[in-house]
């Protein structure tokens, strides 16, 4: 039997009027995005590539790279704006409070290290002693079909899915109020797909952490949430549950979503 | 002398600008330190130099040495005389000892001679002719039955040891001075020989420290480490300003020659110089003032031979050497055929009148900016020079001089030796042993007069014949276009002093007073 | 791992087979004689039977293959000859001055690391500020002003000026500091313009923005993100640079008087000392190959992607 | 879509490249541009203090310095350039050998590399000599046998990582001709790691140059070359400092453009920046 991990306290996201441009007066990749993903919650946001989604991801988290620039806007985690706050606490936040699961499986682990020691750092973040964290990575390997023997190999020992498992496992390990996942299924075969969406499924019944899944891909996005919307360069063009995309309303942009999906299960 | 700011010596942090003299580093008590330059020293017996050249420690002594006309005066031969065909009859200096206390007698020097003068080819001493006459007198011949043999013996390769079979470690010799320690290219120490026939030196212990680069020698002493830098570069006296108050640069006689060898048997391309009009219109276009003052910190003189008149008493008629007559070179080089062209350098059918000068032995930067200065000089009277700077001497023989690849060659170097002879014939015989030389040697007229001068018996009547080869090699034939004479240099800290001589090898440095 | 260690040793010997050869053809075909420099440097003039003589004596007259596989022979039984300038085995001249170099090399290399590691990460840290432009400078000084001139500077202001050193060397270690530093300044601030390079480069690696998303502190990422993945290969750098250390500093040995490899080096270059020579050149060379393959090794242990990899060498 | 934005300000490549058009000009133009006449002997003048007549000061040999110095661009800048280009040509041709040369390939080229890259420059440009004998072009060809291996060693490893980055995989597969792909594809990877070692290795190039006069190497007197000025200003240092200002300015001068252009480049081809930890 496994013990729950920590009580859920997921974390309520709030993003109002973000805009990102290429260096201040440049061009504009994101222009006044704004939802609300309520503790707990689970919520999808769709586009086609180049729409500006991993850019809102890294905006969100304050990792976006220079030239780009949010020119305005605010990101709140339980009501605490993280454009506010300094290099140190903004840390604070990072992973505690909001976490992020890349999309490249292949480069997203450190080569060097094994990946028991990679997730016993996550968990470190949470609990400071290291036999504690220890058992933590392990059960939370574990939570995400992973052995110890697979644990103590290196990322390029690994299949992609199986690397992006290790960043779900990392994610419970660490507990994160909100957790950002940014297109975790895209570029994997069918059955590794299934594998990290129970992982995440896993992960997110044992934090109760709340979800904001990023992905061109309606089918995934379907498995783990009900409601989504849809971003179009650079705008948010529609809202709504899912369902309603898979049956091609809501304009343009999100008909042309639903029909990449349908090919898909062809 | 203005006050350099501290700021603008660390800034530069230059040796001369640094002249506040450190007194802390004063010697221990009563050892004199001396900076010499690497250390070159040679341990195999066949070539043993331990303690004898470059420095000359003073551990051995020769039988005779230079006096101050270059002439051997006895040291070790209380006397000697020469019998004729190159037998020799030498009473020995009585009451000498070896370090060790064994007494210096006829056997001893017989068994010594063999092993440290007999291996010297150019004494030509016939081993198997060492006689014992009795026990302070021997007899003895010279292989080539040469007049001058022992004035041969002058040279510091001549110095005697007690032949034992470890002499490469520690040589036991009769001079002032007994070898206590030597690290090879570190150190040599030698402190006091009591027993010494000559009397007690002023320094109870000398240390001779291998600095090798010229720069550090000179800082060494400006940080009051050395007392005195017994090897001097001319590189050095750059760096030193007229009346620096950190280091008294000592200079002796001009001895050493600055000089143009020209090569007389060249082939094409370097055979413009075989014309005696050219070399000697080369000659009238030299400034020798302007040199003497650019070189040298202006102590050194213009030069009229190769030789020194106060070298063997060869006095002041020798070789009249050459002014400065730019007309007459102009003259010389139009009746040679070489006509201005309209950039003013000459051609002669069709070709250009270009030499190639190559400096120097025994390096290019110890003669640096002669060369320049000359090819200016040339060029006012139509002459085009290619120098080639070389500082590696092994390249510049082998690449150059022994090859006789160029029409100049620009040496510094000078006679270090009680033989008369020594220098010509070995500089402008056609049968030198040293190969680079065959390209200056004018030839039998030359030669005639040099082997006259080798198969003399008289002294004054072997001098005449040098004289006159002197003067025929430089007046005549300009086989040599002497530039300079340049004095021997000692620099010391301010307050010690040495008495001088022009070859550097033979001045006691044990004999210098530290002042207060 | 076993299998690339005989395969790199096996790339050794025959390195070292071939640098053997070409010392000895490097030495014998430079201009000049040992022999005719040795007696020229005397001041004596010799007889052309004298010169032949010492010409047997250092087997110099027989053919170049023959001198050459003499030479062998003779090293395989650990002979290295007799020096021609100072007459003194060459062995013995190697032993004395081999504990000046290798003291001056280990202090110039932790120094060199140490500096390299300071700058390139101080320049990492923040790339495009203040210190990185002066750190630029100083390295664009330190590498055009010629290390003759660092090295007399530094006796000048330090031993004459202020009096800290002594321009004579004593065999102490406060003396080492001085001459390892100079020899350090340049290699030591070009290394750390590659370290800036590199661990920039790594920084903008996905898996630092993990670890950046993760929460986790600068200097924790430094070491185990970005340090991990990029230390072997500064490994190999350090230790090309201490294997040209190993072979002497000619310059900064003669200026600070450390009668070390390098000296003898340009001793022996300048008299054609030819035993001394061939013996350096073959040692420096097996010094610089063993050091590189030291770290080769080392690195390829260090780097787990190398080290599990059944890839061939 | 997002604009094509003109590229980010480059300022290390602007300056580079300006200073090396300047050094460039001064070259080509130096015979007009020397304010006196740089071989002119004026004894009386000599080791003059920097003056607004001689803004340098004047050598031994009351020479203007500041006229050598400029006349010396040609020859140090000249020769150091043909050197460096020289070995960097001859690395990266061995280096191709190596890389597309298969196995034996590589394994030859690596053999040579570990078995020249010990030994002393100076040996090397003394075998040399014994060869060829001394000439003014014998000095750049010794800088180039000395130092093509390391220059290679360097380029063959980054050769090699260009070389396995799969986009150029997909260019061999897609039946490019194996020239345009090392052109197009591998060569603008390796361009700017290499143009940064260039421009370090540009300086000790130039202070190699002037010690191989110590073998008569290299370009002889009167020709001015900064290399040599720098070796004869350097006893004057407490005497007359200001020799060394003409030649060493221009010396840091021109590692200054080198550097700043390979930085520079470097910049261009990989504008990344990073985020805040």
């Amino acid at each position: 039997m496994v013990k729950p991990l920590a009580s859920p306290n997921a974390g309520h996201l709030k993003v109002e009027g973000l805009t990102v441009s290429v260096g201040g007066p440049g061009p504009t990749l994101l222009e006044d995005v704004s939802f609300d993903l309520p503790p707990g919650n689970r919520l999808a946001l769709l586009g086609t590539s180049g729409s500006g989604k991993s850019v809102t991801a890294s905006a969100l988290l304050r990792l976006l790279r220079p030239p780009l620039v949010v020119t305005s806007g605010r990101v709140l985690v339980d009501d605490v704006d993280l454009y506010g706050l300094d290099g140190r606490s903004m840390r604070e936040h990072r992973g505690r409070s909001l976490f992020m699961i890349f999309q490249s499986p292949g480069t997203a682990l450190n080569p060097c290290t094994n990946i028991l020691t990679q997730v016993r750092r996550a968990a470190e973040r949470r609990e400071p002693s290291r036999a504690a964290a220890l058992t933590i990575a392990a059960q939370a390997l574990d939570a995400v079909g992973l052995n110890l023997r697979q644990g103590l190999q290196f990322p390029f020992e690994l299949s992609g899915g199986m690397q992006q498992r290790v960043l779900v496992a990392m994610a419970l390990a660490l507990e994160p109020r909100v957790l950002l996942a940014d297109e975790p299924t895209t570029g994997l075969d069918s059955l590794a797909q299934r594998e990290v969406l129970r992982a995440l499924e896993v992960m997110l019944e044992r934090t109760g952490a709340s979800l904001l899944f990023i992905t061109h891909d309606l089918r995934a996005a379907n498995v783990l949430c009900r409601n989504a919307m849809v971003l179009d360069r650079g705008r948010l063009v529609a809202k709504g549950p899912l369902s309603d995309f898979l049956t091609g309303q809501h304009g343009p942009a999100a008909h042309a979503l639903a029909r990449s999906a349908a090919e898909a299960d062809r | 002398m203005k006050r350099r700011t501290f700021l603008k010596a660390g800034l530069v942090a230059s040796s001369a600008a640094a002249n506040c003299v450190r007194t802390d580093r004063e010697a221990p008590k009563g050892t004199l330190r001396v900076g010499a330059g690497s250390d070159r020293y040679n341990t195999a017996p066949g070539r043993f130099t331990l303690t004898t050249s470059r420095p000359n420690a003073h551990v051995g002594e020769p039988p005779a040495r230079p006096n101050n006309r270059f002439e051997a005066r006895p040291w070790l031969f209380e006397s000697w005389t020469h019998e004729g065909e190159g037998a020799y009859v030498a009473h020995l200096r009585p009451g000498v000892l070896f370090h060790d206390g064994t007494a210096f007698t006829a056997d001893t020097f017989i068994t010594s001679a063999r092993q440290f003068i007999a291996t010297r080819d150019f004494i030509g001493l016939d081993p198997a002719s060492l006689r014992r006459v009795d026990d302070g007198s021997v007899r003895f011949r010279s292989k080539t039955g040469s007049a001058l043999m022992v004035d041969n013996m002058t040279h510091p390769s001549a110095c005697l040891f007690l032949p034992r079979d470890q002499a490469g470690r520690k040589p036991i010799g009769t001079g002032p001075y007994r070898m206590v320690r030597y690290e090879p290219q570190r150190v040599l120490e030698v402190e006091r020989f009591d027993g010494y026939w000559g009397g007690q030196s002023k320094q109870p212990r000398v240390m001779y420290r291998f600095l090798a680069d010229p720069q550090t020698r000179l800082l060494a002493l400006r940080a009051s480490e050395v007392d005195i830098v017994s090897d001097v570069v001319p590189e050095m006296l750059l760096s030193i300003e007229k009346n620096d108050p950190g280091v008294t640069v000592l200079r002796s006689r001009p001895i050493r020659y600055a000089a143009l060898f020209c090569n007389l048997h060249g082939a094409p391309p370097f055979h413009t110089l075989r014309d005696l009009r050219v070399r000697r219109a080369l000659a009238l276009a030299i400034d020798r003032e302007a040199l003497a003052r650019v070189m040298y910190m202006g102590q050194a003189v213009p030069a009229r031979g190769v030789l020194p008149g106060w070298m063997f008493n060869l006095g002041d008629e020798f070789p009249r050497g050459f002014g400065m007559d730019t007309a007459q070179a102009t003259r010389l080089l139009d009746d040679a055929g070489w006509t201005r062209g309209a950039d003013g350098m000459r051609a002669r059918d069709g070709q250009r009148l270009r030499l190639r000068m190559v400096s120097a032995f025994p390096n290019a930067s110890s003669v640096k900016p002669m060369p320049e200065m000359l090819a200016q000089m040339f060029s006012t009277i139509g002459v085009a020079t290619e120098i080639v700077e070389v500082e590696d001497e092994q390249v510049y023989y082998s690449a150059y001089a022994d090859r006789g690849q160029a029409d100049l060659f620009l040496e510094l170097a000078g006679n270090a030796n009680a033989d008369p002879t020594f220098l010509l014939y070995n500089a402008f015989h056609t049968a030198t042993p040293w190969p680079s030389y065959r390209f200056h040697a004018p030839g039998a007229e030359v030669d005639a007069r040099l082997d006259a001068a080798r198969h003399g018996t008289v002294r004054e009547e072997i001098v005449a014949h040098v004289r006159e080869a002197h003067r025929l090699i430089v007046d005549k034939h300009v086989a040599v276009v002497p530039l300079l004479s340049v004095p021997a240099f000692v620099l010391t800290r301010p307050g010690v002093a040495i008495n001088m001589f022009e070859n550097v090898d033979w001045i006691d440095f044990g004999d210098a007073t530290i002042g207060a | 791992m076993r299998g690339r260690l005989g395969r790199r040793l096996l790339w050794t010997l025959t390195t070292i087979a071939l640098m053997s050869m070409v010392a000895f053809l490097l030495v014998a075909i430079a201009p000049g004689d040992p022999v005719v420099a040795e007696l020229r440097f005397m001041g004596v003039p010799a007889t052309p039977n004298t010169v032949e003589a010492l010409r047997r004596e250092f087997d110099l007259d027989a053919p170049l293959p023959v001198r050459y596989a003499r030479w062998i022979v003779r090293l395989s039984r650990l002979d290295l000859g007799e020096s021609i300038a100072s007459g003194r085995p060459v062995a013995a001249e190697l032993a004395r001055a081999l504990p000046w170099t290798l003291q001056l090399a280990f202090v110039s290399l932790v120094m060199i690391v140490a500096l390299s590691l300071s700058t390139g990460l101080a320049a990492a840290l923040h790339p495009y500020g203040r210190l990185t432009t002066f750190l630029r400078g100083l390295t664009i000084m330190a590498i055009s002003i010629p290390v003759y001139w660092l090295a007399l500077a530094a006796v000048g202001l330090g031993a004459v000026v202020l009096g800290w050193s002594t321009v004579v060397s004593d065999a102490s270690l406060g003396g080492l500091l001085l001459p390892a530093f100079i020899l350090s300044l340049a290699p030591g601030l070009a290394i750390g313009r590659v370290v800036r390079q590199r661990v920039i480069d790594e920084r903008l690696e996905d898996h630092v923005r993990l670890a950046v998303a993760l929460g986790r502190s600068p200097a924790q990422i430094l070491i185990q993100d970005v340090g991990v993945v990029i230390g072997p290969s500064l490994v190999t750098m350090w230790a090309t640079t201490f294997g040209y250390l190993l072979g002497g500093a000619v310059v900064v040995e003669r200026i600070f008087d450390r009668p070390g490899l390098g000296n003898l080096a340009l001793h022996a270059i300048a008299a054609r000392d030819y035993p001394v020579l061939q013996a350096y050149l073959l040692c420096a060379g097996v010094a610089f190959v063993l050091v590189n393959a030291a770290a080769d090794l080392l690195s390829a242990w260090l780097d787990p992607r190398l080290r599990r990899s059944r890839v061939d060498d | 879509m997002i604009k094509t934005q003109a590229l980010p300000p480059n300022p290390s490549l602007i300056w580079g490249l300006r200073l090396a058009a300047l050094l460039l000009l001064v070259a080509l133009l130096s015979p007009s541009l020397t304010p006196h006449d740089a071989y002119a002997i004026n004894l009386d003048r000599r080791l003059e203090a920097p003056s607004f007549e001689y803004p340098f000061g004047t050598d031994r040999l009351g020479r203007c310095v500041l006229s050598r110095t400029v006349l010396g661009t040609r020859a140090s800048l000249g020769l150091a350039l043909l050197a460096s280009a020289g070995a960097t040509v001859a690395a990266l041709a061995l280096s191709v050998v190596a890389v597309f040369g298969g196995r034996s390939g590589d394994r030859a080229v690596r053999l040579l590399i570990d078995v020249f890259i010990s030994f002393p420059s100076l040996v090397l440009a003394l075998a040399f000599v014994g060869i060829a004998g001394p000439s003014a072009f014998a000095a750049v060809t010794a800088i180039v046998w000395a130092w093509w291996p390391s220059e290679a060693r360097v380029m063959r490893s980054l050769l090699d990582s260009a070389r396995h980055r799969n986009f150029v995989d997909a260019a061999f597969l897609a039946g490019v001709h194996p020239v345009r792909v090392v052109v197009r594809h591998i060569l603008p990877q390796v361009g700017p790691a290499l143009a940064v070692r260039t421009s370090l290795e540009m300086s000790s190039v130039i202070v190699a140059l002037s010690t191989l006069s110590f073998l008569g190497l290299g370009l002889q007197p009167p020709h001015p070359e900064w290399g040599t000025m720098l070796n004869e200003a350097w006893p004057f240092v407490g005497t007359a400092p200001h020799l060394l200002f003409g030649p060493g300015l221009a010396l840091i001068a021109s590692v200054l453009a080198f550097n700043l252009i390979a930085e520079g480049l470097r910049v261009r081809v990989d504008s990344r920046q990073l985020q805040e930890w």
